[in-house]
């Protein structure tokens, strides 16, 4: 009987779905710096066409190194291409799951399950974006700056990192058309202090309609206090550990106000893009 | 042409592959077509909210997975509005877990839920009961024997009781389930379990302890849908670590007149799909016209279960 | 120098590390020093000549395994005879494993082995009571407690009961064995399964079932070496898929004092020794003057037991 | 921690020890014919000093195509060879465990356990050896057909296979000096009758003291009969499925006669070669 790890069911009629179960091949599997690699998989047409900026996929990690990770393991979506028929990801080694993912060559072929979850939106009003990510949260926010560009907005690209080494995607942001601001541990300039003058600066240059980020419990916190002194709109993208990634096992629910009460949403359906008021930092 | 539907007492379904509740909902009709199914089985369901438990409320353990999710449930009410709804636009039947905390609960709910468009109740009897100590009605015989004869009052839909394995007395349940009214066996839910991270030195789960499911359930789940074959005369729906067609008829053989996939689905979202198609595949190239001449055909020299289970110590 | 010894009641080990009964006899020490091992575990035996289950008495699932031995066992006089004689060149205590089909027969047997060179007996209490209905004694806590207080009267020796996961009391049944009179519990034997080989249908095992060991049981006996410790005041000895220090060390987090390990050695028969070595590297990079500062340290917040148990349904 | 396929704990001072766990090197592994192949392990010379014709060694065979054995493989020894630094197995592919072991490639370790069990023995007055086996029981007779050369014995080696094509080390069994005879299928050769009637002239011909053969029940009844008939002695090496193959958990009994009483012997360790008369049929 056939190996599921390699040919996933054909489900049924493309148009009828949103998500996809594909074995999709390796083009390249590169380190980025000591701890970043870039995936890049070959992609249908029809797949790289659903994606938009703020989604994930969920990837069934190889058997590599005498480990078998069993649960798929979550991943922005770094870069998808209709043309170039690539999809990339940007992915940090972590544990067992980000490991086995670095032993992938090109040719080996990797089971993805996606384009899922709910993206990033631009609204209308929103012409000026400040974007703000720490190490492997700029992997996330990247797509969205291609989109940022596609629609004529304004942007300034706020990155943290320990070590000005391992600032990444800076010089993709720059091509972009962003502003970019550095902030390093090394340097002491990625301290909360020194990030709320940075941004109170942009706000009072009119250079901030709305803000991005994701993952940091540190930067949310900031940017909620300073969304709420200016009214200003934000999304944040979270991530929680997931089984299914689809909705139905309840396993990644984080806490949320709404309206004054606190409600449990499932990062992987009703996020990964959440309000960035709405969600309570932990 | 080969037949893969089966009979689930007065329930006819098209071919015997359906999830298992909590491995399933909606959202699944994204990734595949959900009418190739054999049934949709919904998440337990409560009465009340509950909220679930403490994360994480999952984690991974050799190839298999420990959860705790703690059926956390918007209610009947949000349920009849919402979900019911959503899957009659499917000929496939539907199959709604409810679960509760006392008899009396669970009767109203399963009361409640016996409406147009559902067409069976998966009662989860492997929830606590909180007016005795706390077990899970299926642990014993006398308390399943109870709560069967009370939610079989509450309805006349076909009634399917699933087991846990977190019991010594599986064919006493088994005939107790059949002896309160069950149509149809459940075999089984998780088995309680734990894993502790060595670093952190916590439980790898929120809540302590969670349900083992995956492949290493298998073996233990698929003797007990044997001796559930065995003890009663009513249909048993094999449950537990299914990945593979292999997996399906392996629980085929032993009794089971249909299955249902949990894990599997986390981490294959197609794989009812693939199982469906290797099924009717392996039927071709076997020869056989139908499914059911697969059912209860193991070779078991006809040993009695009884004995078998003294000597079973190792 | 690390500290590995810890205490078993009043019998000392020199490390936690000892193998499970019916995974180790004197055959091993053609392939290490027995020597190195905390504690000596004999196959269970019982008073007369058994002859074992129908073959295949294995099986592989799942990079786990099933068996269905049947305890053969040449009788006591032969052990008292042969084996018992055979482990005094060692310092290393002497566990002798016993078993019965009855309260009485299994009470004899127990004063028959209390000889010198025995330092200890294990009760293998999973066996099953063929008084009552056939189910194994650590079924269920009131015939637990009845065959310790049998047991107790007839030694003066420490007394482990080893206890079986198959059964939904698993706290009761560990306190009914303390109340009983046993000095430790030994946590736990394999759990019933089966498999089915779908080409010719037939069970894998001669006997259709057969308890599975290995990886696969870990997080089953884990939680039960974890409720055991959490319910009684003796020492738990965990058992079930051990395979690295790793596993050990979450078992002594989990709060069992010792661990024996079964299978594994079968896949590796010097996995004991490396073990024990890991082990003590282990507490070396981390600081640990004793492997006791490890016995029991889960950070589980003081969660009540009970309370857990009745959350754990899925 | 160690991965324990590659590197099994040291175990003691070599010199206390009968058996070993050891991770050995392949040298090779290639195909003899369609269905049997032939590994050839590195071996330490402490270890081949202790290797006897008739005993085996319990393979940790690897995880290959996505299957993972967990229970080791017992393998007679096809050859040892102290000088060379060399250890021969002779195996037929059946299942996952020997797919497995055909996946070697030369420079891969192979984790063994061996020597184990009770070899062949060649008495005194055994000056005419008569071999009888088919298909791999070959294997497990070949080093006992140099022993037999080493203490100078005559030998008559009796092949038998379904097809001339499957028959294997005829010519390692002529070089050692033995007679050699062919019975296949496709020739029509290989019945019993025809078998008895090859033994019958041997024995006639003063050419046959001990017989020694392996596996085929048919050969295993039809030589006690002709054992019994002439007061000829034998020796046979069994299989059963093994768990330990040390002695420890006696899934691998068969039934055996002696003084007139049944009785159940392990053969990984009272075996796997037994006395011929005592072995019953099965
Ligand atoms: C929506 C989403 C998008 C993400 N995008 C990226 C990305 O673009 N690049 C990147 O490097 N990482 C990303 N992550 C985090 C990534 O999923 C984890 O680093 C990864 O799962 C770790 O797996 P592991 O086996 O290497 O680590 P382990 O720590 O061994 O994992 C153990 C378990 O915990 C889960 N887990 C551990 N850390 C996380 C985490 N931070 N989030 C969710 N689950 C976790 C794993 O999935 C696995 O189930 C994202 C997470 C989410 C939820
Ligand atoms: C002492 C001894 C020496 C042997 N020498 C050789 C040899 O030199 N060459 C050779 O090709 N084969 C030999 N065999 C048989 C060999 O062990 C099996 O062919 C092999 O174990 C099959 O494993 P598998 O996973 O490929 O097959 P599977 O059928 O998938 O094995 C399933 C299980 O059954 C066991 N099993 C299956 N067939 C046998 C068998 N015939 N004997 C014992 N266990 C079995 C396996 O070990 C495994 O546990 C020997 C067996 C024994 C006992
Ligand atoms: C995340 C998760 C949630 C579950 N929720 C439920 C549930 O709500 N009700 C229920 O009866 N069983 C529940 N189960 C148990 C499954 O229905 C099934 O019995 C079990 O997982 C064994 O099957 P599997 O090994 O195929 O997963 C759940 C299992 C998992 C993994
Ligand atoms: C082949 C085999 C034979 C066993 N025989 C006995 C026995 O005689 N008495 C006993 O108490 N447990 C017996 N057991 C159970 C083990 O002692 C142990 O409890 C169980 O295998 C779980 O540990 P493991 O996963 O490390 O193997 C046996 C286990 C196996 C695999
Ligand atoms: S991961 Fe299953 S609901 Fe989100
Ligand atoms: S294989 Fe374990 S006793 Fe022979």
């Amino acid at each position: 009987m056939m190996d599921l790890k390699e040919t996933p069911a054909p489900a049924g009629e493309k148009d009828d779905f949103k998500s996809f179960e594909l074995a999709l091949a390796v083009k390249s599997n590169d380190p980025v710096n000591g701890e970043y690699h870039r995936l890049v998989l070959e992609a249908p047409e029809y797949l790289l066409a659903r994606c938009q900026a703020g989604q994930f996929f969920h990837l069934l990690c190889p058997t590599a190194n005498g480990e078998t990770p069993y649960l798929r393991r979550p991943m922005s979506i770094y870069g998808f291409y209709p043309q170039q028929g690539e999809l990339h990801f940007l992915y940090k080694l972590a544990g067992a799951g980000t490991r086995a993912l670095a032993s992938l060559t090109p040719g080996d072929r990797l089971n993805v399950l996606g384009p899922l979850g709910v993206p990033f939106t631009i609204e209308d009003g929103w012409q000026n974006l400040v974007l703000v990510a720490r190490g492997v949260g700029l992997a996330t926010l990247a797509p969205l700056a291609l989109e940022a560009r596609r629609l004529g907005r304004k942007m300034t690209a706020i990155c943290s990192a320990r070590h000005p080494d391992y600032l990444m995607s800076v010089d993709y942001f720059r091509e972009l058309g962003a502003d970019v601001i550095t902030l390093t541990d090394a340097e002491g300039t990625s301290g909360v202090d020194n990030l709320e003058r940075v941004i109170e600066e942009l706000i009072a240059g009119g250079r901030a309609d709305a803000f991005y980020t994701c993952g940091s419990n540190r930067i949310l916190k900031l940017l909620q206090t300073i969304g709420a002194r200016h009214d200003l709109p934000g999304q944040i993208a979270l991530e929680q550990q997931m089984a299914c990634g689809i909705g139905m096992c309840h396993c990644c629910v984080r806490t949320f106000q709404r309206d004054g009460k606190l409600l449990q949403l499932r990062v992987c359906r009703e996020g990964p893009v959440f309000d960035m008021m709405e969600a309570v930092a932990w | 042409m080969v037949d893969l539907s089966v009979a689930i007492g007065d329930l006819r379904l098209k071919n015997p592959i359906m999830p298992a509740s909590g491995t399933f909902s909606e959202d699944l009709a994204e990734v595949f077509d959900l009418e190739r199914l054999g049934a949709h089985v919904t998440k337990t369901i409560t009465r009340d909210w509950r909220d679930g438990n403490t994360l994480p409320r999952v984690c991974e353990v050799n190839g298999s997975m420990l959860n705790s999710i703690g059926i956390p449930s918007k209610g009947v009410g949000s349920f009849l509005e919402k979900v019911v709804p959503f899957y009659q636009r499917y000929d496939t039947p539907l199959v709604v877990s409810i679960s509760g905390n006392t008899e009396e609960e669970f009767a109203t709910l399963c009361r409640e839920v016996s409406v147009d468009g559902v067409d069976a109740i998966e009662v989860n009897i492997s929830c606590p009961n909180i007016e005795e100590d706390g077990k899970a009605f299926a642990i014993r015989p006398s308390s399943t024997h109870k709560v069967m004869r009370a939610l079989r009052a509450a309805t006349d839909l076909p009634l399917w009781a699933k087991l846990t394995p977190n019991t010594g007395e599986t064919s006493e349940v088994a005939s107790a389930a059949e002896d309160g009214g069950a149509d149809a066996l459940v075999v089984a839910n998780t088995i309680l379990s734990m894993a502790i991270d060595i670093h952190t030195r916590k439980p790898k789960l929120g809540n302590l302890m969670g349900g083992l499911s995956g492949p290493s359930l298998k073996p233990i789940a698929l003797r007990m849908a044997y001796q559930c074959a065995r003890a009663t005369n009513i249909p048993v729906i094999g449950c537990g670590g299914i990945t593979t067609a292999e997996d399906v008829i392996e629980y085929l053989i032993a009794g089971a007149s249909a299955v249902q996939v949990g894990t599997a689905t986390f981490i294959h979202p197609t794989v009812m799909v693939t199982i469906i198609d290797e099924l009717e595949a392996y039927l071709r190239a076997q020869g056989l016209a139908s499914v059911r001449d697969l059912i209860g055909t193991i070779v078991d020299d006809g040993q009695d279960e009884a004995v078998v289970f003294m000597e079973a110590a190792p």
